[in-house]
């Protein structure tokens, strides 16, 4: 609680301080407001002062966990982002704080124990990225995007609040453990209102984490939004929408397991397929992330579908190794700042600039799941999971895991290639301090990472 | 007060899940169906009140408040969301010169 | 020193002055490598003669152990025994001798000390094979001397015109080799499997005191593998026809190796496992008759061949043959009698032909050679010492040996003796053709040949002259019962006894008066084809015409039989075919085309669902709308 | 430890030794190394059961033990990449590639990899450095090959990546214990051995492993990035693959495929062996005719390793131990091989066997030195070929006659394609091209060769008592820890 | 059937027509009136229900606020001609099947949906401003916090989205 406090007001005062047309003291606020706010959330962690319960709110471990690694990609993603919020220095301050605020709404979405806070979280996380997406004003794809996420976004709001609304004619209750209590109590005879509000609540999940159908709106918002929104959506966005979604449907609903776990495998199917094969012929970077981050959502999915005591640490473990590779990727994206963000752009990365090239390379193969990469050990903890309930859900993720490494490989292969010899050389891109600062992270945590997860 | 309770006198609650229900799908056609941004706000905005209808009905029906403050939350959130939307309506007809959802198709494939 | 010492010594000497010519050979001055080659063969064949003289017993020598394995154990080790040592004394005599002519023939080639860097090394593995404990090190030389037998038969590999075609009848060499080894390999995992053992000795004690024997079918599999084998290194039917084309190889090779030594590997190996044989009557017949036939058809082939190295070639191929009649009908000491015969004078006459082809400038074709009796004497007569002891002439060595076989053949069958015959007659027949073409008449080659023409120097006119005496009086090595009775029967004798446990098993000779009376016929052969030679050849002077104008038998004979066709038709071009077809179609199209495919079906598929990805919001959600219908869909058909 | 330290120096340190050092640079960690890799062989009594290089007596939650050690098995391959590293960086000492930081130190780190696939022993670690293995050698090729590799290249890195997720399939479903009857302890080796399996899921497990290996080795219908891949890689990229990453399949299926599996290896025996034939005899028939000299030994290692892969499945000591001295052998060979068709590339720049000729008299010393190859890759006698195609057509004969004979065809048409290749292109007049003869360290490279052939092709014996007592107790453990299903 | 039930079936039917003019009427502005007709229709509904509070905001902030704020910005942007592109045959066909299916499938999961006992208070006193006053600030005063740091959120939101953008600065 405290922690989303600091972090609120860190947002503020970014918003305020922005008048002073000092775009690195909104940095260092917003930079001391995530790290005061993670040292919170951890202290609260390490001290279990009880931890401290809120109506509405509890910051459990699960909470705290995720809390962490959210804070964390904020703090990368506002480092990395800061060189092209400077180019508008009136503008510094509102970027930074909405991306605070849509903090707060991931904490909220990881630690509330009723459906307000849910929706409230769900909303607060949501409303800044949807101006955020088309924080690109004078581009008109910045735009689209921003429009097609809020369309989309309003109608899954929609569709949630239905479920929700089900979910309490059903139960009469909108606190979690009431609603579990309830559920559990009446185990078989459940009315429909209960599943159709499940369903429904579902439905708008997936269209948070933009798993199949449910994904449309993501590749072409990760397309459209400027590529720190972009980064901030892929992980921390996702961050949230995945706890809320474990904490929902692992505990919540854990007693309609086997109502909704044969659905949820068979969408999950569907998203790892959709999004690596509509990934192959990508020319367009952000595109292919979002595809490819569809892939990766249908491998989190087994997370959920799986139940067992180990899931959210290896929902955790995925979406952390996920995190560093797109942030990578991201940051390598905006310091090779193509126009029109193709991904030929890429093209002899290694040989310009090795080092960013080196992280390029390691986010891609992060992410293909090549050992000893963390991508692969984030992919291990969850098939194995899940291997010992849903073999044959684990054979079709580890064949989509041999197609996506078509167009992982094939960037690979561009950023090592030689520039072609009659186009103009690209010059040596600049990186500053702080992109390579985020750079030399994602990379240690890349390579290093994978071991800790294990441990 | 005036009315004890409409559920004492015959009306069920099936006839607001019903209406509730059918307000909804008719939001969601309306999405699906119109083509200028606005419209397709406000039917969002339709499917919102049908949830709110719902909301209101269990909240009368086990006369429990809750509902009733998260419908107002809804409402809450109704506003926010009409502000950014509308906002963002207006950025894309700056540039455009039309809010017809069917000429942005940029990002595609 | 003791024998124990001594064998490896024989190995020993040519293994080093290979590796010494090999490593140091190009800087040294040719003299002294062709001395320091033609020594170390020489010392071999003392240190034998030595052995030979020691010997009263097997002697069975342990190397090292190679393969030590749960149920393969496998040593290298020798056997000296009479048979081995025998065929020690043949090789490296005769080896030496051709190491002696070499230094002449070959002093002006560039490959001067390669050459005898592979001689040496021939002899070594030649010698490996022979003197092996088992056939496993049999085998280790059995490759070998193909190997050295490949390097030299492509020895003139970067010759203009004809450096690839030598490479080519190289590989043949090698391949047909292959093949046979193949069979040979399958042999010996027979005989493993069977006996489990590959050890000569141990072998002969199982099967001739033990008398444990496998099935009737298992000794047959056995000996037919390794008559497999022999065929290919012996060039029998089907695997002969790389010999004649081996003949590409600078003479003295033709004479070491596919005349003397390397081609009667086959007839070692069958008389080492004669044990093997005696108990499958079926391969024996077989050996009998593929030797006949090998023998008629090589014989018939030479009848109509211009190439002065390829008539002794597919001479030699006929002598082969008659040798695995020997073998098939049992006849192994007179067998191992006509490889000491043959070796003597086909050395001979490959010498005396390479005497030959030195004179005249490297000219082989004999229709432009005619009138050499004049120019190059001494080389015309030993030719001619050859050429009688190869007809059979009687009193030379050639004479007693054939007259062996042909004593056998004749208590063994009347018919298989009268096609020997005929053989036989063939044989003579074309060997005095080429005889006559070669030195009778007048001279047929290019004004510049004439010139040059001249006798080679003492190194080679040395060798001729000893294998010349050695063919005149090498008959009475084993004479027949009929002379010198205490005597007779000599090498027969020795190799009976004391050969490693495995004494020969012999058949009976044929009495006197039959014995007498076949010598008669055998004359009569000889001295028939001689005079009507003489008479068409010598006298008239015929020379033999174009192959073009050939017509009949003839044509059939000058072009071998078309067998070369055959095989090309029947192996060569399947194969090629294969694999050009299979590359193409299979590799290609099929195999790649499957992976391809599906990489092209993922990336079409790919195509497919980016459609889907309309741009259009409202498609958007009206999909989503599908996932929630079909969600609730679910609930309805699942509850 | 010093045996995976040391090589990961040396792959760090290339990274920043200045570009006139380099080759040393790139000599002396070679040297090193196999010095190392031989001290390691030197004490290592085959007797002893296991020798632990890393333990930290300590599994991690997720059931990585870290477990890395060699018993015979491991060591012999430890000493072959150790000194075919050195021999690849030998060979490749006079080209401007040497210099390169890059390329040294993907040798090192790819050394560093093969290393662990050998130690491991723990099956997730195996898995890890196994796919760790694949980016160097993509790396060397992608960069230093041909100027169309890249097609090849995709092609190779996602069949053999595809192939290698069924072994991690595999692997995680015995840790996982869904088709036995307990999970596992850890992924160590003996954990997974101590799992039952039901004839079904070991079938399937099987299959996994399988599918991994024979990708990698490659068995016959999975074969065909190979000689594309080898084609476009340069020179130190084929002899890697060649001679070291196909050797991690061949050790995988002794190590891993037979031993966690055993259940089904009498379902897959027939089939692995027929593979195995079909493949000897038809990338020997397809080599026959090949145009391209480098194809032509691609195609040439595709039939030599069909047979390997038919006595692994043998499962007797016998054929096994030819397996590692035909492994050996095969490493050696490729090695030659490879070496020699780049030094004809390197010198005339033509690899179509048409066009070439006559190299021999430009340069007798090549020539010779490649016909010792040659001999050696057609198991000529006196060379290792020999003995170790010797005791596994030996085994393969004694399984089953038929087949034996057909497989035992690859040494006639082994000679046929060898020899027409070598003879194309060293026999007959010299072509205008000018070809200097070798430099001291290619003729290094081929002198040890061929030191190393003839001594395995005299006296075996050498590798056999080294491996034998490792793989005795290895099978020794299949048949105690699982009850075969017959 | 009793009054109250003729005038909850009267005012559904009502709402459910008005809600379909909003969707079908091809005027912009008629759309946004007939929705205020909606807003209105709804707020009966919830009197009905005793819920005055709601229906109070409803019409204060639906239909006064928010609507007023489409209206203008559908005045501002011009947009009030009868000028709205017409969908694609193709998916209004779609769009109505897909409507229709839910409503089908909706109707059809819920038709006999088991509903939770209705307690027996009949005294039902939920929906007047003082109770839900009391909730809102006591129990729900965590989210009604929070709901600020939506409002700052979407205000800064709209505020950067909207404001045209001056010639940058220096």
């Amino acid at each position: 609680m405290v922690a989303l406090i600091v972090i609120f007001i860190s947002g503020l005062l970014s918003l305020f301080l922005a008048f002073a047309k000092k775009p690195w003291l909104v940095l260092l606020t917003a930079s001391a407001g995530l790290i005061a706010g993670g040292i919170s959330l951890f202290t609260q962690f390490y001290y279990q002062y009880d931890f401290i319960h809120y109506e509405g709110l509890k910051f459990d471990g699960f909470a705290v966990a995720f809390g962490l690694i959210a804070i964390l990609f904020t703090l990368l993603v506002v480092l990395t982002g800061y060189s092209s919020f400077k180019d508008k220095p009136q503008h510094t301050g509102d970027y930074i704080a909405l991306l605070l605020f849509s903090l707060t709404g991931a904490l909220c979405m990881l630690s509330f124990t009723d459906m307000f806070m849910f929706f409230l979280g769900l909303e607060i996380l949501s409303i800044p990225i949807y101006v955020m997406a088309g924080s690109n004003k004078d581009d008109v794809r910045s735009s689209e995007a921003s429009l097609k996420y809020f369309m989309t976004g309003a109608f899954a709001t929609g569709v949630l609040l239905f479920g929700i609304a089900w979910i309490y004619g059903g139960t009469a209750s909108f606190k979690l453990d009431e609603i579990t209590a309830f559920i559990y109590n009446a185990e078989g005879t459940h009315s429909s209102l209960i599943y159709i509000g499940l369903l429904m609540i579902l439905s708008a999940f997936l269209f948070k984490v933009g798993a199949a159908p449910f994904h449309f709106w993501s590749p072409d918002v990760y397309d459209g939004s400027p590529h720190i929104v972009t980064g901030f959506m892929a992980a921390v966005v996702k961050l949230g929408a995945f706890g809320a979604f474990m904490k929902i449907f692992s505990v919540t609903f854990a007693g309609l397991h086997d109502f909704w776990a044969p659905a949820l495998s068979v969408l999950a199917i569907l998203t790892m397929f959709v999004g690596n094969l509509s990934a192959l012929k990508q020319i367009r970077f952000k595109r292919l992330l979002a595809y490819s981050s569809i892939t990766h959502v249908g491998y989190a999915l087994l997370t959920i579908i799986v139940q067992s005591p180990d899931s959210a640490f290896n929902l955790w473990a995925y979406i952390f190794s996920y995190g560093f590779s797109t942030i990578g990727l991201i940051t390598v994206a905006i310091i090779i700042h193509d126009e029109e963000d193709r991904i030929e752009a890429f093209r002899g990365l290694v040989r310009r600039n090795p080092f960013t090239g080196f992280v390029a390379i390691l986010g891609l193969l992060s992410l293909a799941g090549v050992p000893p990469l963390m991508g692969f050990f984030g992919k291990f903890l969850v098939f194995s999971e899940a291997i010992t309930q849903y073999p044959w859900l684990v054979a079709i993720a580890i064949i989509n895991s041999g197609i996506g490494i078509f167009y992982y490989l094939r960037m690979v292969i561009l950023v090592l290639q030689k520039e072609d010899d009659d186009k103009p050389k690209t010059p040596r891109h600049k990186v500053p301090v702080l992109q390579m600062i985020v750079l030399a992270i994602c990379a240690l945590a890349l390579l290093f990472g994978g071991n800790m997860l294990i441990f | 007060m005036i009315l004890a309770s409409i559920f004492e006198s015959g009306v069920s609650i099936q006839f607001y899940i019903v209406l509730s229900t059918i307000l909804f799908a008719i939001g969601v056609l309306g999405v699906l169906i119109r083509k200028n941004a606005i419209i397709v706000l406000m039917c969002v905005e339709i499917m919102l009140n049908a949830v709110n209808l719902l909301m209101v009905a269990f909240s009368t029906y086990f006369g429990n408040g809750d509902a009733q403050v998260f419908v107002f939350f809804i409402m809450v959130v109704a506003a926010a969301e009409a502000t950014i939307g509308l906002s963002i309506l207006v950025l894309l007809y700056r540039n455009n010169r039309s809010v017809d959802i069917g000429l942005f198709n940029k990002l595609k494939g | 020193m003791s024998v124990q010492q001594l064998v490896p010594l024989i190995l020993l000497f040519p293994l080093i002055g290979g590796i010494i010519n090999g490593i140091f050979g190009k800087k040294l001055p040719k003299a002294l490598v062709g001395s320091l080659a033609t020594l170390a063969s020489t010392l071999s064949f003392a240190t034998a003669l030595m052995v030979f003289f020691q010997l009263n017993e097997p002697v069975k020598i342990h190397l090292f152990r190679m393969i030590d394995l749960e149920d393969l154990r496998l040593s290298a080790s020798l056997l000296a025994d009479n048979l081995s040592l025998w065929m020690v004394l043949i090789i490296t005599g005769i080896g030496s001798l051709i190491h002696l002519f070499s230094m002449g023939y070959m002093k002006h080639d560039a490959g001067y000390s390669k050459f005898f860097t592979y001689l040496n090394l021939f002899i070594f593995a030649m010698l490996i094979l022979v003197l092996g404990s088992n056939y496993f090190m049999l085998f280790f030389g059995w490759e070998g001397v193909g190997i050295c037998s490949y390097f030299l038969i492509g020895f003139h590999y970067s010759d203009a015109e004809k450096g690839m075609l030598n490479g080519i009848a190289a590989r043949k060499a090698f391949i047909m080799n292959r093949i046979g080894d193949l069979g040979l390999l399958i042999g010996l995992f027979l005989i493993l499997s069977q006996f489990g053992t590959l050890e000569y000795q141990e072998l002969a004690n199982i099967v001739t005191v033990d008398k444990i024997l496998g099935t009737p079918w298992m000794m047959f599999g056995i000996t037919m593998c390794l008559f497999i084998g022999a065929t290919g290194k012996s060039a029998q039917i089907p695997l002969f026809t790389w010999l004649p084309d081996a003949m590409a190889g600078p003479t003295p090779v033709s004479a070491l190796i596919h005349a003397a030594t390397m081609v009667t590997a086959g007839i070692f190996l069958v008389v080492r496992s004669n044990f093997f044989f005696e108990h499958a009557p079926m391969t024996q017949e077989i050996m009998l008759y593929i030797g006949l036939a090998t023998s008629l058809v090589a014989a018939f082939i030479a009848m109509r061949q211009n190439d002065i190295k390829k008539v002794l070639a597919y001479s030699t191929v006929s002598q082969l043959g008659l040798l695995f009649v020997a073998l098939g009908m049992g006849a192994y000491t007179a067998a191992i009698f006509h490889v000491t015969t043959h070796a003597f004078f086909k050395a001979l006459l490959f010498l005396g032909s390479g005497s030959v082809i030195h004179a005249m400038s490297d000219e082989q074709d004999i229709r432009k050679m005619g009138g050499l009796r004049k120019k190059i004497p001494l080389t015309h007569l030993t030719f001619l010492i050859g050429t009688l002891a190869i007809t059979g002439f009687p009193l030379l060595s050639g004479f007693f040996s054939k007259d062996e076989i042909v004593g056998h053949a004749f208590s063994h069958n009347v018919v298989i003796y009268g096609i020997l015959m005929f053989s036989i007659l063939l044989t003579a027949i074309y060997m005095f053709r080429m005889y006559f073409v070669v030195f009778f008449g007048t001279f047929r080659g290019t004004h510049e040949q004439e010139h040059h023409v001249h006798e080679g120097p003492a190194s080679m006119t040395l060798p001729l002259v000893i294998l010349a005496i050695l063919s005149v009086f090498g008959g009475l090595l084993n004479l027949p019962g009929i002379w010198l009775k205490g005597q007779a029967h000599w090498l027969s004798h020795h190799l009976e006894h004391n050969t490693g446990g495995l004494n020969l098993i012999e058949a009976e000779h044929a009495d006197n008066g039959i014995t007498l009376m076949l010598m008669i016929i055998a004359v009569a052969v000889c001295l028939g084809a001689l005079v009507v030679c003489y008479l068409v050849y010598g006298k008239k002077q015929n020379v033999p015409v174009e192959d073009a104008e050939l017509s009949g038998w003839q044509k059939i004979s000058a072009n071998k039989l078309y067998i070369d066709e055959i095989y090309n038709f029947l192996f060569v071009r399947p194969t090629e075919w294969l694999s050009v077809v299979g590359h193409k179609f299979i590799e290609i199209m099929f195999l790649n085309g499957i992976i391809l495919g599906f990489a092209k079906g993922i990336g079409a598929s790919g195509e497919l669902v980016k459609k889907w990805q309309t741009g259009r919001v409202n498609w958007y959600i009206l999909w989503m709308v599908g996932g929630i219908v079909g969600l609730i869909v679910y609930y309805l058909v699942k509850i | 430890m010093e045996l995976l330290i040391i090589p990961s120096l040396f792959a760090l340190a290339a990274l920043v030794i200045p570009r006139n050092f380099m080759r040393y640079f790139g000599l002396a960690g070679g040297v090193t190394s196999a010095v190392v890799a031989i001290v390691h062989a030197v004490y290592y009594a085959p007797t002893t059961k296991y020798v632990s290089l890393f333990d930290p007596n300590w599994t991690s939650t997720f059931g990585l033990s870290y477990k890395m050690g060699y018993d015979g098995i491991s060591l012999i391959m430890v000493v072959l990449t150790n000194v075919i590293t050195l021999l690849i960086l030998l060979s490749n000492f006079n080209k401007e590639l040497a210099s390169n930081k890059m390329f040294t130190a993907m040798v090192f780190f790819m050394q560093v990899a093969l290393l662990g696939v050998f130690t491991s022993m723990d099956g997730l670690l195996f898995y890890i450095f196994w796919e760790i293995t694949l980016i160097p050698v993509f790396l060397i090729a992608l960069w230093f090959g041909a100027p169309g590799r890249k097609q090849a290249l995709i092609k190779f890195f996602i069949y053999t990546f595809v192939g290698s997720l069924a072994m991690l399939l595999a692997l995680m479903a015995i840790k996982t214990g869904i088709c036995g009857n307990l999970p596992a302890a850890s992924f160590a080796v003996e954990d997974l051995m101590a799992v039952q399996l039901s004839a079904c899921s070991a079938c399937w497990i099987f299959g996994g492993f399988l599918f991994a290996f024979a990708v990698k080795i490659p068995l016959f219908p999975f074969h065909t990035w190979q000689p594309d891949t080898y084609t476009n890689s340069p020179m130190a990229g084929t002899m890697l693959l060649s001679a070291l990453m196909l050797k991690m399949a061949l050790y995988g299926m002794i190590r891993w495929m037979i031993p966690l599996a055993p259940e089904s290896l009498e379902s897959y025996k027939l089939p692995i062996i027929i593979l195995g034939t079909i493949g000897v005899v038809y990338a020997a028939i397809l080599a026959i005719k090949q145009n391209d000299i480098k194809r032509t030994f691609a195609f040439a290692s595709i039939s030599h390793v069909g047979l390997i892969a038919a006595g692994i499945v043998l499962l007797n000591v016998d054929s096994t131990m030819g397996v590692f001295v035909q492994m050996i052998n095969h490493s050696l060979v490729a090695v030659g091989l490879f070496l020699a068709v780049d030094i004809i590339e390197s010198r005339t720049g033509i690899r179509n066997m048409s066009e070439l000729g006559g190299i021999a008299k430009q340069a007798p010393k090549f020539a010779f030195w490649f016909g010792v190859v040659a001999l050696a890759s057609i198991s000529v006698p006196l060379t290792s070929g020999f003995i170790g195609e010797f005791l596994l057509v030996r085994g393969v004969y004694s399984y089953n006659w038929i087949i034996g004979l057909v497989i035992g065809s690859t040494l006639v048409y082994g000679a046929v394609y060898t020899l027409r290749a070598y003879q194309l292109s060293m026999y007959g007049p010299s072509k205008n091209f000018n070809f200097p003869d070798l430099t001291w360290n290619e003729w290094l490279v081929f002198f040890i060769l061929m030191v190393l052939i003839v001594i395995l092709g005299v006296y075996p014996q050498l590798v056999i008592d080294f491996v034998q007592p490792s793989v005795t107790r290895l099978f020794e453990n299949i048949h105690s820890s699982k009850i075969l299903v017959q | 059937m009793s009054s109250l039930e003729i005038i909850a079936t009267v005012l559904g039917g009502l709402t459910i027509g008005s809600a379909l003019m909003v969707v079908l009427s091809p005027h912009p502005v008629r759309s946004v009136l007939y929705l205020i007709l909606t807003f209105f229709l709804i707020s009966g509904n919830y009197i009905l229900m005793n819920a005055q509070f709601i229906a109070v905001v409803n019409i204060i902030v639906y239909a006064g606020a928010i609507m007023v704020l489409f209206l203008f910005v559908l005045m501002l942007l011009n947009l009030s001609k009868d000028n709205e592109p017409k969908s694609s045959i193709k998916m209004k066909i779609a769009a109505t099947f897909a409507g229709g299916a839910l409503l089908t499938v909706l109707i059809a999961a819920l038709k006999d949906s088991v509903i939770l006992p209705k307690t027996e208070m009949l005294e039902n006193q939920q929906g007047m401003v003082e109770n839900l006053g009391q909730l809102l600030f006591t129990k729900y005063v965590l989210p009604f916090e929070m709901s600020s740091i939506l409002f700052i959120a979407a205000m800064v939101g709209a505020v950067l989205l909207a404001k045209r953008e001056k010639q940058i600065i220096e």
